[in-house]
């Protein structure tokens, strides 16, 4: 690892620069501007190059390995990496559990598994939503019995993005029954070598495997792997979103969906035919204008607001703006909408029908967007609870 | 082209539906993706045991030549189970042959399964409302050079019929399908089945209709039909989907109640059901006048009307159907997704909206002379 | 009165072109094809015509008076009245009471209001909504108490359509809240000449006065006024409803809209212009499939099925394309929308607003859109009661 | 122009909501319908006395010459009172003036309410995109013959601001309303609020400038400016209207509970408050662009992006509220009509949604040429 930098302190425009630079780099050219997630293997030169950098925990504090960004220099972070089109990684460990970890952990917990995900050793999934606790996630079932100093698991995750690629997970197990279901839920960290644990990937509509399922057969952990105390795993997962949500909402992929729409709409004339110009012209809308929610939002961060549950709205937007820029991909292809892989659009390969079933799970996943217009009703609207 | 009455309709569905129901096997299905010809032989051969090939093929070659209100029947009724390949190709193929006044030694094998035509037609993308032909040539000895596209039924393919120039005349003409000179390329379809491009290199041909008037109107006549054939699938879909999603409304719990209490989710599924309703309500009469024979310009315009009504409810409902089933809707081993797919390559084929409603627009515009209180359609 | 038509014995084009060469003849061409409602005294030529050939009632029995139509030749009646542009008549007592007081009222009422009703002498209105008795009808609190032989009615309807128009007014009155609160309810006919009624008209968007406050302040009716038994009014009103809900969902005036944007883009050579042409081709789907749903109510009148709940489905739909046809209009007069009153159209008058107020009633009056969402949700899709 | 900076935007919100709270007179506003000059003489002195007709007079005329930022915080204000008017028509006109390099001796009067600019430019329908000029001329003498429509402001006027043609050169001339030769006729837009058309016959002028490109750029920014303002206005508009439907929705009750209990019109309550948020996200930081200074091509296309989103949304919101009201929704005394009757008047001044929309997609096709991954702007 480098002399630590001082992020914070450098001037925005030399921030910029130098995680340009960086990107130039260190990020191979046939990884960028992919809108899928390659496996951990394929992006593995980029995660170590990050990791070797000190800049793969952009909002860890300095004295774990982090940047220690200010939230709006985390802002700016992301809008370089997504502008230079580096690709998704396996990264949900350093984005969403190592701040849990350094805000609840314990000290021994912390050595363990910061160093681990911080270098890429350790992948991790999230084992929270299960057959029967979707929307409602916090009627899980998934169970763990405390037997001495062990935690025995019993049960199934589902949904479980990259379980496949991800040697361990955090996950929530029901460890008391008596109480409102939000209390007797634990927080635990989960070894996916252990004996009893099978994973099963499900097919999404793209014939991809991004989910899986995972099954607990007396899954034995040490109860030094329950984050915070036993029955406290609620607000650990909660405290863990925070920050995260602007993510579900970036505009990232429904503006790659317009550049697309709108090569395509070239090579194909579509550009002056008839009602197409207005209809691009609405897509450029809508997705710039996502753009400018989005970056309220970031100002808010930036300027030291909190971010609220308006969030939610900018997750509502996105989402169904990158839907609606999917089908309005396929409409352009025309007479080869509906023809699977490849097309040709002046020379460059395109896939139309990829954005349709990709843009699928983010207005499901993260709180489907009927579960987020029930938190705007009811925090920001102030209207009644529904019956 | 014979109509049929309304006990044969009756007969037909039932007999029809009760034929999909028993063939009915999704892991079949799923197992056939990215396989030629896109279809269980055995299914050719079952669909000839009905008749429902036969059903089509002219009377003097032994057929009844029946037309578009059986085939929507029979397609409607087939589609649930995604049984419909090669019925919509066959049929499009045989009624262009029947609308040129093909000879009925032609049809030899159609009505056996022993043969399946297959009608090639389009060269480019769009052009599926404009009959003609640019790179298809036919030489004074009948030889075929050229290529078409958007061949759905290409690898089963017995004969393809195929629109060609011979100097200034359109001409319909039949290619042996491993006859010298014939090559295809296959490309997948979103739900798996086969479309291919097929090129002729002086191909050796059977010239069946040599003026541009007869071969107009037949494809004319035969591509409308297929799009009416087309929107009966469709409205199988939807309401496969709409059946799976309701189901699912009524009996997934959250926050311990059965999700379709919940009164945001019940107004969206009214919306899909109204949209439902108005695909049915005008998909049948379309159907039917279609059946009786219309004027060519109307008869157009009105498939138009039929195809875009069709093909957004099937989109609205494949994507509203999705969000409503939640995660599940984004996993392969939903039944679901069976539908989603056949809708996602089925809008595509033989006009889009955007392609129909651009067509209408143009038949506006022409035609917009003086109005009256009265007129809605000029 | 002539001599008794056989109309359900005509052949259906013989019976179509009597009406049309008697709305040629008797309905004056300066009433026709307007999409609002004349006063009563403007339309009186027409509506005398009308019982003067025995045509006022087409759907009352023969034996007072009516033509005792099939339904089926009573939509024939309606699709030949709608195609010769005959105007909205003030006839709500022949249309809504008239059926009800055939099947509940008594010998007397049937004497003496079934005849006045026949020739316009009686104009009746609607009391059924009160300030605090929308969409929730049954909810009604204007007091009906009886003091020996006469009801004395205290309270306030509202919406009341046309009610400065009207002589008469048939009305739903709380006689009892001890029980359920469809219970107690009485359905009672009010002179409304009587002392105590007041009427305040109500101006809507459009300026005009459509629907009205009526207040009653101890306005003493005979117990003879009372329809089938006290109490027993919530009954006496569903059963009115019948037959006419298909008319909520009539696609009239979205065709005399459609009609509107077309002549209006003529004459403003957006036929061609980018964009519109589509739009104009999905308007007219919209309107022309809407037309195809309402045949398909029809026929099923027609071919003797009943007409189900399913029919909530065309009041939405058509509403929502007169609705959406009223913004066309505006947008397709470009910087001339916002101006009110009549534009220049190729040489014709056009007002391009009053669609757009128009349109706003039909989605809520006969039950809001939201209303029968909440219907066909429970009793065609057969979704669970929502809480 | 002058930028405000964040602490006097503060000061100047808080002035202007104060005053138009204190004015506020939903019968004064009715009152005043399908009258002329549509505001209260009153007001415009109280606009004077403020010190908001001056803010936008150049400093030489002794104002303070803000612009766009300062305009759409007036406008902002005073809209949910109704109170806009003349204020519109005022910043249109100085802005122009302002624009062309107008001598400070043209501006006599201005800041005081004592006379009241109005620009008159457009010709017939869709040309508020090319400030051209086809049917009013300007003759060696300075005498203007010609027709103006669309003129906001008009029966108000103490001076036309008008565009015409020298010769080649489209020139910009002041002439006096009260002039010889200056007759206007006036309709009622549908708030109730007058619009105009203006005929000049040999009217006398005074040239404020003369040549096409200062003319074109001056009226292009003010009418940008401008749509920006309207803009400013719409989302007031579209606050308000929220404002009272999500007051009807908690405290109106049906079935025994706030209508705002029902999650179908919580959601529905919802997709209009995400379109809210949406307008608001759009408008302020353009108004911060373009009051920065923008280069004119992308300043119009940014523009356009704003009317089409704030027109749309306050359409949807007024639509959508009516509908949630019910039928007290449709009445006029109800104050949402004095909103939805707002909008209906603005949204098709200064382009409608349909006319920026065509604008912004000539601008895409014509600057189309290689696209990246990255871009999305072309």
């Amino acid at each position: 690892m480098t002399v630590q930098t001082d992020w914070n302190g450098l001037a925005e425009a030399e921030f910029r620069a130098i995680l340009r630079a960086f990107i130039a780099e260190k990020c191979p050219a046939n990884l960028r501007y992919y809108p899928y997630r390659f496996p951990a293997a394929t992006t593995k030169v980029w995660y170590e190059a990050l990791h070797e950098a000190g800049m793969i925990a952009p909002g860890w504090p300095v004295e774990y390995g982090g940047m220690g960004l200010t939230p709006a220099r985390h802002l700016v972070f992301i809008e370089e990496m997504e502008a230079g089109g580096t690709p998704f990684l396996h990264d949900s460990g350093v984005r969403n559990l190592g701040p849990a970890l350094i805000a609840w952990g314990t000290e021994a917990q912390k050595q363990h598994y910061l160093p681990a995900m911080h270098s890429g050793a350790h992948i991790w999934c999230q084992g929270y939503s299960e057959p029967s606790a979707g929307s409602d996630l916090a009627s899980l079932s998934c169970s763990g019995r405390f037997e001495g100093d062990r935690l025995i698991i019993n049960g199934q995750k589902i949904w479980t993005t990259s379980a496949t690629e991800a040697n361990h997970m955090f996950a929530l197990v029901r460890t008391d029954t008596s109480g409102p279901k939000q209390e007797g839920i634990t927080f635990v960290l989960v070894d996916m070598s252990l004996p009893g644990l099978t994973v099963r990937p499900i097919d999404n509509l793209s014939g991809h495997s991004d989910f899986c399922e995972v099954f607990f057969d007396d899954v034995s952990v040490g109860a030094d792997a329950v984050v915070s105390a036993p029955n406290e795993g609620w607000k650990v997962a909660r405290a863990q979103l925070g920050f995260e949500r602007i993510w579900a909402g970036s505009p990232k992929r429904a503006v790659k969906t317009l550049a697309q729409v709108r090569r395509l709409m070239a090579a194909r004339g579509l550009l002056e035919a008839p009602g197409w110009g207005e209809r691009l012209a609405q897509a450029t809308f809508d997705t710039l204008d996502a753009q400018d929610l989005y970056a309220r939002f970031a100002d808010l961060v930036g300027t030291g607001g909190t971010l609220g549950v308006e969030v939610s709205a900018l997750k509502i937007w996105s989402t169904a703006t990158f839907q609606s820029l999917s089908e309005m991909l396929i409409d352009a292809a025309e007479d080869e909408g509906g023809i699977a892989g490849d097309l040709d659009a002046d020379g460059q390969p395109l896939d139309v029908l990829a954005p349709y079933y990709e843009s699928r799970a983010p207005a499901i996943f993260a709180g489907t967007n009927e579960i987020h217009r029930n938190i705007l009703a009811r925090s920001v609207l102030g209207l009644p609870k529904s019956g | 082209m014979n109509r049929i009455d309304d006990d044969t309709a009756v007969m037909l569905r039932e007999a029809v539906d009760k034929h999909a129901r028993r063939n009915m096997d999704p892991g079949l299905v799923r197992s056939r993706r990215s396989t030629t010809p896109g279809y269980a032989p055995s299914h050719l051969q079952a669909l000839a045991e009905q008749g429902w090939l036969a059903a089509f093929v002219p009377e003097a070659a032994d057929g009844m030549e029946l037309g578009v209100d059986a085939a929507a029947i029979l397609t409607e009724g087939l589609a649930p189970s995604l049984l419909v390949a090669p019925l919509d190709s066959f049929f499009l193929a045989t009624r262009t042959l029947v609308g040129a006044g093909a000879g009925s030694d032609l049809f030899a094998g159609f009505a056996e399964g022993e043969t399946l035509p297959v009608l090639a037609f389009q060269e480019r993308p769009g052009d599926v409302f404009a009959p003609q032909t640019a790179q298809t040539v036919c030489d004074a000895s009948g030889r075929i050079t050229g290529g078409k596209a958007f061949v759905v039924g290409h690898a089963g393919a017995g004969r393809f019929i195929v629109t060609a120039k011979r100097g200034a005349a359109l001409i319909l003409a039949m290619v042996e399908a491993g006859a010298q000179g014939v090559e295809t390329e296959t490309q997948w379809r979103a739900d798996g089945t086969p479309i291919g491009q097929v090129r002729f290199d002086n191909a050796p041909s059977v010239i069946v209709a040599d003026d541009t008037a007869t071969v107009t109107q037949a494809i004319g006549l035969a591509v409308d039909e297929a799009n009416l054939v087309v929107a009966a699938e469709l409205m199988a879909h939807i309401d496969a989907m709409m059946a799976m999603t309701l189901e699912h409304l009524r009996t997934r719990v959250q926050f311990g109640k059965p999700i379709g209490a919940f009164q945001a989710l019940q107004h969206r599924a009214v919306d899909l059901y109204v949209r439902q309703l108005l695909s049915r309500s005008v998909l049948d009469p379309a159907v039917g006048q279609v059946a009786e024979g219309m004027e060519p310009f109307e008869r157009s315009r009105l498939v138009s009307r039929v195809r875009c009504r069709l093909n957004d409810t099937a989109r609205l409902v494949a994507r509203e159907s999705i969000q409503l089933f939640g995660a599940m809707g984004i996993t392969e081993e939903c039944d679901l997704s069976l539908h989603v797919k056949r809708v996602l390559a089925l809008t595509t084929w033989l006009g889009t909206s955007g392609q129909h409603r651009a067509q209408f627009a143009q038949s506006l515009a022409s035609s917009n002379q003086n109005f009256s209180h009265e007129e809605i359609m000029p």
